[in-house]
């Protein structure tokens, strides 16, 4: 690492939005030729620190220099011309339009207004080629609508790679990614800092930051309280300094409930699913492992009655219809989604009503609510899941991640589930909230629900399960019970049945 | 004969029959236009008990100008003797029109006159027509009287025509008109209007309008309490001669028909023509146009009368008058 | 001091303030236009269109891009029924009322079903529906609408029996009442929100989204009905096309009323203070003497201005 | 087999089938209806249709609930401008479409701009320039109308001089072509979808979301500026209402034409085929000897019926 004059300098930076104040007086200092984390719990203005930064947000305040060069950023466009880049949290690829496009949307090579669908192939194919260990076969004219989320995640890193920055932000760019996916993007990111560039990178996986950062910035509630050079600081202080003192969620195994199976599926088919059979007891945890995309997201939702699929389901003993989620719910289903923003929040609804809509019709008397009934059932759940939030009446999109995520977690409690489905629930949460969700998914299991957990976390199957099946091509291959359960065998059984081996890895095999 | 170049499908020689007859109305939506295709097919009927009509062909729907054109031509296609059409605009069909003349179709225009040349325009005469209400209402209200005119859509040629007679009669007679509205020929929108000009004109002695405002205009004048100090011209349409009636004797309206029954009179001088009868040119006005006497209007004076006689007609029903096959010979070249 | 601020950003507040300078200026420029009776008789033409933009809001509420273009011609033909079969009879209102709402209701019904079941989007889907309507309008009539108010409905209209005011001012705040009520307290209303915020997290959540998507429709078929039937109730006799032109104001009524046109934002207050804004507008550029062209221009540019507002306001909030 | 499969699942070839088997229908009740010269007239009436749905297609791609209300009085105003102009004088043809479309092109900056800026929806704010341009066209005319067509203009779409069809068929396909063009092929085009698809992912890609807005806004009102002076040059003679009533079709056209409503997804073929479907079962249902009721039922159901169609497919494909 070499030390050259701070690349990037904000300071004295504040944005306010409504009653929430996301930045106050925040500073960053980042040389050039360094990968800078920028750490903080959710909600503590990374996003928006970024954000200025690339132009997509306007500060009440802000002092920016580049290079030494004072600088107004008005705009993404302004940002692009200034050699910034930005990977944000939410995607911001067109899904309608091909790979190719989405690549050079914004910077079009072309001549008169033309495009050049031939400088733009030529100007995508070595991006392509260098993204291809963790992209796969992607042609320029794949409709991006096509791809899996964690493909997108890539083509979206390439996108702002292709604008060849000088400063490159990436928010949550892995959240989504896989192990190999990652150390491809890490990869890339190293060799921009031999070039001389600067990245700031916001992760919520502290293995990630220890390993790849330089230095950190610590934000917390809009203020920057700490810069550190990571090598020197243990993980522990990283988080000490990031939420305070969070209490680790210790990997516990319940002892393999032995009551009768609540859950029961044969030959469930559909979609990805080709012929899912499990069985799940009461109080029980059961991860879904294995490579990416081999139908585990599909699974839940087809369980939930939310896709089109075929097969037996039972709940204790009493055959489901999976007919819609509506059905589901009423047998005691329980869904929290994969993507918070579009499946698991009505964005612009008050919190309340993002509680209760799921448990609503069990309240009311002939259709009317009572709003005092609703209040305190709301107000339950947000002591109950120590939810941080204002006020009930504010609307869900001024939570921050980690908190909406409880407050999904808190509409489906409000049902009283007997069997909870979780596709990712800590995707994009902090340390702290994250390991209160895994106490929550503990004591929903320890009164008896069943829950299965999907993740894109090795170590979250590790920390919250009992058993985990392992998923390959839309089916169940292997199953890891108990002290099995640790990162090296998952990734293992997912390796070994993806080159073929169909002998059990280890373990019972699947039912 | 007119009639030179028949067309092969009425067969058999000059001025013989039987004849097909093509009607063209491009608007549905108002009971006036019901009214007006109804006394067609009556009139049409009784040719066709005589065998000298084969068929009536109606095309009758909500379009536009170029739908009306595509009905035009299929009229044409139909091998249709004559055409009586309720024209959408007064010149934009003149080339159909003249397509249809050139195959010695005969073509009628009623209700709104055209500028083509080889049409017939039957009809009465806008301008008279509302000149007629105007010169009443000027009496009424007197030299130095103030009203306001409750009009259709400005800009729309028949509104433009008619207030344009009553504005001259207004200023002749120094009569002074505050302000105008819009009432887009909507009876209710009428109403509203009016509604707004009496609580801001309070000063108005008359309101000028035309048509099915007229009853929501005198509606709204009879909630505000001052059907006695205010005249409003009214209308020759049942609804408004039936809220006539029930109010006092003192109250005064006046009603002039417009009626509907043009079409039906089109028919018989259609009918006349085809069987070799000319049209007398001296009686044309503006060479191509024939106009039909108003019918003497309704006043307190035969208010009684003529509510007795059509009182048994639905509300809808619009003073009518048709003049007869004997009747349409005044405008033909007697031998 | 910022409460104050808060409350004057409200649309609703704005929409209401903008109606109140209507009139003031109207009372300036012309004496008698704020007197109590023209403010009544305003009032009574703003509760028709008030009333067809209940079930205007509630589907615009329902969101995917939801939108009633047959509410016009629906009023139109409910007032045909009623009247036709109440013929200036007190005893036939009921049945006269009964059959309109139940013919509204089954338009709303195929509204909504080819919505959820055949996709259809929604503004051609009520476009086609306004077709079909105008078509049986015209076979119900055989093109002409004889038709009459019962007497006892023209009073509740015209009078002025309640307190000085129409009848029909009071039904038009119970009904805004209780569908404001409809809207902030009971299950339907939760969900239709929900399912205007987000279709997809609505049906993840258990919300039946095609059944509260199929009842707005019919609740805005239903509605449409009533105002068209008290609109005879006004003009005593129906004709043809009574109640066809108030679709687009029913439409911009709750686009003033600031109620977001993607769905799941808003309420009833603001559309019913939409239409009295429409309302009076209209009323004072027709006594104010300007050649109408004018009239038109003026129209168009105070009601963009108008909209302008709340663009500003959205801007500062986000 | 499925590529057969795929391509009978394509909504302009849907459309496309229609189309034939309404004219073969046509053919088959009424001989006469299937000829050359019946189906060049109904292209030609299609024709302006067509040219109008350009810019509505334009605008309903570019999203963000982007409609055009206004075309259809644009397309008049046009009209009436480029035909006072030239009065009949063919010396006077380009003086009077420039003038035409440049007032157009104002007329949709204020749209555009009124958009982005005040952030009025677009379907208030159309609403609102749909008043503004009645206005303006009372203004111009002084409520008469009396422009005439140049004569080139009027063989333009009345002749058949080119190959035996009309010119103005072939200026359709020429524009067709090149708003095809322009939306596959230029940087215009890629942006327009992108901001149909995500303003919000555009805009962080650094596509300038409100000019490009603001430019599909203009464009409509050009297309409909164009859309009316071929129109004049078929009737001749203009009048107040000319183009009007095209307003609520060119919707449809683009609908029908498989462009999503909601933004992003469509091209203009569809829009084109759309325009011709519309004008052919028009035109039939004006053949068919049936009462009036019917013909405004039947439009309706198959309007439904086709966009029926359609649904299912958008549920088989998503
Ligand atoms: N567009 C917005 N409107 C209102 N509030 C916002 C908006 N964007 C962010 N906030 C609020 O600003 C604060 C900071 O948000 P920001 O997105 O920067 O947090 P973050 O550190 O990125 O969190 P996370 O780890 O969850 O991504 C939060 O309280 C958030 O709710
Ligand atoms: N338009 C907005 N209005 C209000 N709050 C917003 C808005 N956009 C983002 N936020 C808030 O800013 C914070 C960060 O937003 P964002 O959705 O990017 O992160 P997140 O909620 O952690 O999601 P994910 O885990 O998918 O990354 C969240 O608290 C979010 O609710
Ligand atoms: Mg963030
Ligand atoms: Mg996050």
């Amino acid at each position: 690492m070499t030390t050259t004059s701070p690349l990037v300098r904000l300071s004295g930076v504040h944005k306010r939005y409504g009653g929430v104040q996301a930045l106050r007086d925040a500073s960053l200092t980042a040389a050039g030729g360094e990968v800078h984390g920028l750490l903080g719990p959710n909600g503590s203005g990374k996003s928006t620190l970024g954000k200025v930064l690339a132009g997509s947000v306007r500060p009440d305040a802000a002092e920016i220099a580049l290079a030494g060069e004072p600088v107004r950023i008005g705009s993404p466009r302004a940002a692009a011309r200034l050699g910034i880049a930005a990977v944000y949290q939410q995607l911001s690829l067109v899904p309608d339009l091909s790979v190719g496009h989405n690549l050079v949307l914004g910077s079009e090579p072309g001549r008169l207004g033309f495009l050049s669908d031939r400088a733009a192939a030529r100007r995508v194919a070595p991006m392509l080629e260098r993204l291809a260990p963790a992209l796969g076969d992607v042609r320029f004219d794949d409709a991006v609508r096509d791809l899996a989320p964690g493909q997108q995640q890539i083509v979206e890193i390439g996108k702002a790679l292709l604008r060849q920055p000088r400063v490159l932000i990436l928010d949550e760019a892995t959240a989504s990614l896989h192990r190999d996916q990652v150390a491809l993007v890490f990869e890339i990111v190293r060799e921009l800092r031999e070039g001389g560039a600067t990245i700031l990178f916001v992760s919520h996986r502290l293995d990630e930051i220890t390993e790849l950062c330089d230095r950190a910035t610590i934000l917390r509630s809009g203020v920057t309280v700490a810069e550190t050079s990571v090598p020197d600081t243990t993980p522990d202080e990283i988080v000490r300094l990031m939420v305070g003192d969070v209490q680790a969620v210790e990997r516990e195994h319940g002892d393999v409930p032995d009551g009768p199976v609540r859950l029961r599926v044969r030959g469930l088919a559909g979609g990805a699913l080709r012929g899912v059979d499990l069985d799940a007891r009461g109080g029980e945890i059961v991860g879904l492992g294995g490579l990416q995309g081999q139908g585990q997201s599909e699974l839940l939702l087809a369980l939930f009655g939310a896709t089109h699929a075929t097969g037996e389901v039972e709940v204790d003993g009493e055959p489901v219809r999976l007919a819609s989620p509506r059905t589901a719910a009423s047998r005691g289903i329980a869904l929290v989604p994969g993507d918070r923003g579009t499946q698991g929040t009505l964005p612009a609804r008050p919190i309340q009503e993002n509680l209760a809509i799921a448990s609503i019709a069990g309240r009311s008397r002939v259709g009317v609510l009572s709003s005092r009934r609703e209040r305190a059932a709301a107000q339950s759940m947000v002591d109950a899941l120590a939810i941080k939030i204002g006020s009930l009446a504010d609307p869900i999109s001024s939570l921050s991640g980690g908190n909406a995520q409880k407050v999904v977690f808190g509409k489906w409690l409000l049902t009283e589930p007997s069997v909870v489905l979780l596709d990712d629930p800590t995707k994009g949460v902090d340390v702290g909230a994250k390991a209160e969700i895994y106490r929550i998914v503990r004591s929903l299991a320890d009164q008896g629900a069943t829950v299965i957990i999907n993740s894109s976390e090795d170590r979250e199957l590790v920390t919250v399960c009992d058993r985990v099946l392992v998923l390959f091509e839309g089916a169940v291959r292997a199953t890891l019970v108990g002290d099995e359960i640790t990162e090296e065998r998952l990734v293992q059984a997912a390796l070994r049945i993806g080159e073929g081996d169909q002998g059990a890895p280890a373990g019972e095999d699947a039912a | 004969s007119t009639v030179s170049n028949e067309p092969a499908a009425s067969g058999d020689g000059d001025a013989a029959g039987p004849f097909t007859i093509g009607v063209s109305n491009g608007f549905v939506g108002s009971e006036y236009r019901t009214q007006m295709i109804s006394d067609i097919e009556d009139a049409a009927s009784s040719y066709q008990d005589e065998g000298l009509l084969e068929d009536l062909v109606l095309e009758n729907a909500d379009t536009d100008v170029n739908g009306q054109i595509q009905q035009v031509r299929n009229l044409i296609n139909a091998g249709v003797d004559a055409i009586i059409a309720d024209p959408n605009s007064g010149s934009a069909l003149d080339q159909v029109f003249q397509e249809a003349t050139d195959q010695g179709i005969l073509v009628f225009a009623i209700d709104q006159a055209v500028t083509a040349e080889s049409v017939i325009n039957v009809g009465i005469d806008q301008a008279e027509w509302a000149a007629t209400s105007a010169e009443w209402l000027a009496e009424q209200v007197g030299d130095g009287g103030q009203i306001v005119a409750v009009n259709g859509i400005s800009g729309h040629p028949a509104n433009e025509a008619r207030y344009g007679a009553a504005q001259e009669v207004f200023e002749a007679a120094g009569v002074e008109v505050l302000t105008t509205a819009d009432g887009g020929w909507d009876q209710a929108t009428g109403q509203q209007q009016m509604g707004n000009l009496l609580a801001t004109y309070p000063e108005i002695d008359g309101v000028w309008t035309q048509d099915g405002m007229a009853l929501g205009v005198l509606q709204a004048v009879i909630a505000a309490g001052r059907e006695g100090e205010i005249v409003v011209t009214g209308e020759a349409r049942n609804g408004f001669l039936q809220l006539w009636n029930e109010q006092s004797d003192d109250f005064e309206s006046i009603g002039v028909t417009n009626p509907p029954g043009t079409g039906a009179t089109a028919l018989h001088l259609a009918m006349a023509m085809l069987q070799g009868q000319e049209i007398d040119e001296s009686q044309l006005v503006d060479g191509n146009t024939l106009v039909l006497e108003l019918e003497e209007p309704v006043t307190n004076e035969n208010l009684d009368a003529v509510w007795s006689e059509v009182e048994g007609e639905g509300e809808s029903y619009v003073l009518d008058s048709i003049l007869s096959a004997d009747d349409v010979q005044q405008f033909l070249v007697q031998d | 001091m910022t409460r104050v601020v808060a409350i004057l950003k409200d649309p609703v507040v704005v929409a209401a303030l903008i109606a109140v300078l209507l009139i003031a200026i109207g009372g300036i420029l012309r004496p008698g236009f704020a007197s109590p009776d023209q403010i009544v008789d305003m009032l009574r033409v703003a509760s028709f269109l008030g009333i067809i933009a209940i079930g205007q809001t509630i589907v615009v509420l329902s969101g995917g891009e939801g939108i009633d273009l047959s509410v016009g011609t629906v009023a139109t033909l409910g007032a045909i029924l009623a009247s036709r079969t109440m013929a200036g009879d007190d005893a036939l209102i009921v049945p006269g009322v009964l059959l309109a709402l139940g013919v509204a209701a089954l338009i709303g019904l195929a509204n909504g079903l080819g919505i959820v079941l055949l996709r259809i989007p929604p503004f051609v889907m009520t476009l086609g529906m306004l077709g079909v309507v105008g078509g049986l309008i015209l076979v119900v009539t055989g093109g002409r609408a004889d038709g009459r108010a019962a007497p006892a409905l023209v009073s509740l209209v015209n009078g002025r029996d309640v307190l000085g005011l129409p009848g029909i001012l009071l039904v038009w705040i119970v009904l805004g009442v209780v569908v404001t009520l409809v809207l902030r307290r009971t299950v339907f209303g939760a969900r239709l929100y929900a399912i205007g915020t987000s279709r997809e997290a609505a049906r993840l959540s258990g919300v039946p989204v095609r059944r509260v998507t199929v009842s707005a429709y019919v609740l805005s078929s239903l509605f449409a009905a009533l105002g068209g039937i008290a609109m005879v109730g006004y003009s005593q006799q129906v004709f043809l096309n009574l109640a066809d032109d108030l679709t687009l104001p029913s439409i911009a009524a709750v686009v003033i009323g600031g109620t977001l046109v993607a769905g799941g934002v808003g309420g009833y207050l603001g559309s019913a203070v939409g239409a009295i804004v429409l309302t009076v507008l209209t009323s004072l550029l027709t006594t104010l003497a300007m050649p109408e062209w004018a009239r038109i221009v003026v129209q168009g540019v105070v009601l963009i201005a108008l909209l302008a507002v709340y663009g500003r306001q959205r801007r500062l909030r986000s």
